[in-house]
């Protein structure tokens, strides 16, 4: 009868599974890593900007009620894990930042589509705002141990929002931009792309819409016939994640579509922000 | 933790029409949370359930109200789709023929803003293949009254039913708004009226304000809230209505464990429907089927029927018994 | 954290009535959540509130209900006390002299099951020192009318006005019972009827099973919701209220945080009543007169005035702004 | 705006304090004692009985919503803590039971009125039944150092369930009783009571009402001009602990009366149970 009965093993669903906490570092400020454990065969499957929905409560506390949506930060398939970078911010992240390991946490995914990366793509431009850069992460791990050639521009309001270096592949040519200039250029990240637009023949980002739509405005100009493709991961909020709710949907050229199925990765094209 | 577990848990929810709607089990996937069921399909084994009812579907199509349209709320959410759906013409193209391939009933609910809607929709859905009935979401605006809701006033409900009942022989269910100041006299009117069973609570009006930009946090201004924090309003409700109608009752508000769906079934539920726990808890309506089983079974009862209404005085002496005075008023 | 904020945080809940019910700022102990202001006095600097409500009085000395009164529900509580109380009698024996020795202004909350009690109460309070003013509770069963909540009814609840009106030239405000399917025409008929200023939300009825005991956990069976999990139906009749009526509107349901007192107010909210939050956090009501203070500061607004009802557009426009069609069903 | 604002220093209530968890032990069976600091001034005026209210939930999350009432098992002056004894049962217990030290909880207390020990008494039957054991172990640490003479009498549904005797100062008779006689008297604790009930001065009891029933079908016939007294601590699920929602009343002669102000502690001829 209590609710925690409901963390009994054989839980119902085929896309939910109990995860242990492995590992909570800190990152980018007051931000965390929090590496969990999933099963290999999810892993070794996982793409690039899919998400999990997380339940961000004690077990028996219905409040708050709606499981997060966190996409994958690194998928290390050999351990089995998988990184979520969290940002501490409501109530659901303030929870899942206090974590230790041992715990566990109830997910369900991996949920959602991808960024692709068409045959032929070699030169990749990747731009992260903030904690969007997570899904970026993941990315460029899978882009780089292809040999493809990435240019990833981050942007932050100060150096201790960013990315440290040291994450990324040593391939990777890194740029950031600060609106404090505490440290690369002082201002927007998308102020510093124009030459990798033209330069690129994919274009990948993630971060808030007013970045989606400064980008599309600096790099509208610089694209023909709309090449190279922009691919951009939205932010709803979500409830089922699964396509049943509609509550997630994205306003695009084709109608309404829930971001949590045929999202959220968009292409910049087809969405109207 | 018994493996077999023998309880008769099957329950026919129009035990008034020739037709029946029996369900293997009384665990129902609520309207407007399990999609048109496909989207569950790879997820849960959606055949096991005893039933489940689709989106509303509208007379038109609809692209539902802009964005946000969920917020969360203490305990619950809020929710403004705005009824997103293909129409009923959309609909009848897709879904009657993929149903028709599966063994769960598939129950459609529908809503319209007119009486001619209703009634319209409902003999569209009378020739269809593959539906075990037809759920009535009263909580509509009339537009013929101003926009007052349907499910707010007995006779306006009654009239909906009526038109329905009258060009379908399809299981009926009828599914009560909250809003109503009094909840009995519409469910009489609408068991009077020809249903075949009634279902609530629907979600609440509610509201939610988003203070940085000093405006209202959904795009619609207003949601309905579902989830636990509305549960005890949703029990009071099923309580107070299946003492007074002769008809199954199907409770639903809240729902997230079996001692959740347990409160319905004592208060006078013959079914339950589960919606946003779907959401939070996707693997939980099939679960539920087993540990009510189970449950049964450990507490020696042979069949769901033992326990439906056992904690409701009104329901056992048959009796059609209101609550008293300050009971009512919840003082 | 500035330690002096200055913004007018004042209010006048009974700008028709010449004896006014000023407030220094607008956060109110809730009826039935603060007893008689005595209980607090050790706890917390009762003096700083803009007011306290009583908990309610009856014409007779009420030992309430039998136990349990109270359980928890998903992110709060139902209630079921029983208006436990001295009666009018013993009431004013105590009360009025000591609440005279206080600087915070005292509000007594009333119930009673017929007009005529509600007057004879009124009439007695009228003489007496210490007061600021009456809240009436129309969420009790007119037991002349067979036990039909008075405040379901627009008549019912503008009867029981004009009764208390004629007898008392004390500040009056009428608390609003949210199981009135139309709240807008209960509340535009105590305005009608001399309220001078309207409260809402009372608590929503409800009810919680005891699953092991097979029978409702309360022993009244139903007892009032209150606490976060009301907060958007509270939000939402708040702003559909104070934008149909002209008298101040004190707003309350589930206020846990600044944030959510800012609800009410950009909703339409003139003032803000704690109640369940008080059991939990007793000390928030005196947080929120500062927080508020500082929060106006920050935000650059020199009264509490501009914020009211700035995320309402029915109420900035002066317009008796009724929720359209689907936003009043809560699609 | 977050709930978390509401922990800032300055709650604008006396009687709350922020307290830190210093130890979690377990103790009979699945049960835990829970040591918390607590300002010096405080624990210092304590009284055999009081309990505190303890919120039971994350910061930010408003399930389950009302505090619990804890008695406290154990004072500790020089060390400026307390100690209270917690069975994981629901909600709030379960999420208590999983504190860890460092972590913070939100006190409301010391509430209730208290066992007292009239001048004059000498011998004193405590009686426990279960969990209950929590006040009368205070109670009889402030007895042993004032020298008085304690039979101590526990009664449990097996021994797992059973208070350590270690626990308990080194002067105090200590008898017990399990329900399947794993340990001591096979039966209710009542029923080895009744040597003691003549030789004492005062009896106190804590444990289920059943046990408070049985204990004065037990008693009474024993005690003349109802001497000795007998004072119980009830337990009744609480909204305010002030007094003021009236939410858990005991009926006793003199009318409907708090238990978190005029109780937990009533005189068993007082209560009608
Ligand atoms: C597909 C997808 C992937 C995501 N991946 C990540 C990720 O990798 N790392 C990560 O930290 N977050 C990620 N998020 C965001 C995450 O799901 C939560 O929204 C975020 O952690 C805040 O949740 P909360 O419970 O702490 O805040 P809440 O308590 O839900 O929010 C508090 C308030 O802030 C608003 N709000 C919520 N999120 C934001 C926001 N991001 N910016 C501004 N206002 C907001 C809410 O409307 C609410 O009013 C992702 C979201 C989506 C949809
Ligand atoms: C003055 C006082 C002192 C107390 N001291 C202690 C103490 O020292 N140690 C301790 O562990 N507890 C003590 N309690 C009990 C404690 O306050 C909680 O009630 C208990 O921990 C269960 O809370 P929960 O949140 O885990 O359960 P909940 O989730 O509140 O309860 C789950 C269900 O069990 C029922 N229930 C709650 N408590 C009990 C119970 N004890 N027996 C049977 N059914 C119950 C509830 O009605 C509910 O239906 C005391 C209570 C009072 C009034
Ligand atoms: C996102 C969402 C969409 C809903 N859509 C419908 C609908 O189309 N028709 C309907 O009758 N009820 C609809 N409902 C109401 C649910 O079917 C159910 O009555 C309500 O949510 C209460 O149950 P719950 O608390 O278990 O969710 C919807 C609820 C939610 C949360
Ligand atoms: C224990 C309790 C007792 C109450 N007693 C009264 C009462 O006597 N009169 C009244 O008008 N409202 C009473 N109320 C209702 C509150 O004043 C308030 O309207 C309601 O609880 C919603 O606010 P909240 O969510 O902040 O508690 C009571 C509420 C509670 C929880
Ligand atoms: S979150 Fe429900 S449809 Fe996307
Ligand atoms: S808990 Fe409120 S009066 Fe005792």
């Amino acid at each position: 009868m209590q609710a925690t009965a409901a963390r009994a093993p054989g839980r119902g669903s085929s896309r939910e599974f109990e995860s242990t906490v492995l590992a909570v570092e800190p990152i980018m400020g007051d931000a965390i890593l929090l590496t969990v454990g999933a099963p290999p065969s999810l892993v070794e499957r996982l793409l690039p900007g899919q998400f999990f929905n997380v339940a961000c409560r004690f077990p028996g506390s219905f409040d708050p009620l709606l499981r997060r949506p966190y996409s994958v930060y690194r998928a290390d398939r050999e351990k089995s894990s998988l990184t979520f970078l969290v940002r501490p911010f409501g109530r659901g992240s303030a929870w899942l930042a206090k974590r230790a390991p041992g715990e566990t946490l109830d997910m369900l995914g991996p949920l959602g589509n991808w960024y692709a990366i068409p045959p032929r793509s070699q030169r990749l431009l990747m731009l992260a705002g903030g904690v969007g850069v997570a899904p970026l992460v993941m990315l460029s791990d899978d882009a780089a141990a292809q040999g493809l050639d990435i240019v990833f521009v981050m942007g932050a309001a100060d150096e201790h929002g960013l990315l440290p270096a040291s994450e990324l592949r040593g391939s990777i040519e890194y740029l950031v931009a600060t609106d404090d200039g505490s440290r690369g250029h002082r201002g927007l990240a998308t102020e510093i792309i124009s030459d990798y637009v033209a330069w690129a023949d994919q274009i990948y980002a993630c971060g808030p819409e007013p970045m989606y739509r400064t980008l599309r405005a600096v790099a509208d100009p610089l694209r023909i016939h709309r090449r190279p493709k922009v691919q951009i991961s939205v932010e709803r909020g979500m409830a089922c994640g699964l396509g049943a709710c509609l509550g997630c949907v994205v306003e695009t050229r084709r109608g309404m579509i829930a971001s949590c199925v045929r999202g959220p990765v968009f292409d910049l094209d087809e969405v109207v922000i | 933790m018994s493996a077999v577990a023998t309880p008769d848990v099957s329950v026919d929810l129009a035990p008034r029409n020739p037709r029946e709607l029996r369900l293997r089990n009384p665990i129902i996937a609520a309207s407007g949370c399990f999609g048109y069921g496909e989207e569950y399909a790879g997820v849960i084994d959606i055949q096991r359930l005893g039933a489940f009812v689709s989106k509303g579907i509208t007379p038109e199509r609809r692209s539902g109200n802009p964005m946000p349209r969920i917020v969360e709320s203490p305990a619950g959410m809020l929710n403004a789709i705005g009824l997103q759906n293909p129409g009923i013409h959309g609909f009848v193209k897709k879904y009657p023929a993929l149903w028709e391939l599966w063994t769960v009933p598939a129950i459609v609910n529908i809503s319209a803003e007119t009486v001619e809607d209703y009634a319209m929709m409902a003999a569209i859905l009378d020739e269809q293949p593959g539906l075990a009935g037809i759920e009535i979401n009263v909580s509509c605006p009339n537009i013929a009254r101003g926009g007052y809701c349907f499910g707010w006033d007995p006779e306006m409900s009654a009239e909906v039913t009526r038109a329905v009942r009258d060009v379908t022989t399809l299981p009926l269910i009828v599914k009560l708004s909250p809003g109503a100041a009094d909840i009995i006299s519409v469910a009489l009117a609408v068991e009077e009226a020809g249903a075949d069973a009634i279902s609530l609570i629907n979600t609440i009006v509610g509201m939610a304000i988003d203070v940085r930009a000093r405006k209202p946090l959904l795009a619609n201004h207003t949601g309905g809230v579902s989830g636990p924090a509305i549960k005890p309003i949703a029990v009071r409700m099923v309580y107070q209505t299946a003492a007074a109608v002769r008809v199954p009752v199907i409770g639903m508000g809240g729902i997230m464990s079996l001692g959740d769906a347990l409160e319905f079934f004592l208060a006078g539920a013959s079914a339950v429907q589960i919606g946003t726990a779907i959401f939070v808890d996707p693997g939980l309506p099939i679960r539920l089927i087993d540990e009510l089983s189970r449950w049964l079974d450990n507490e020696g009862f042979a069949s769901l029927d033992q326990i439906v209404g056992i904690a409701n005085e009104g329901f056992r002496l048959g009796e059609r018994h209101v609550l008293t005075a300050w009971e009512a008023a919840g003082a």
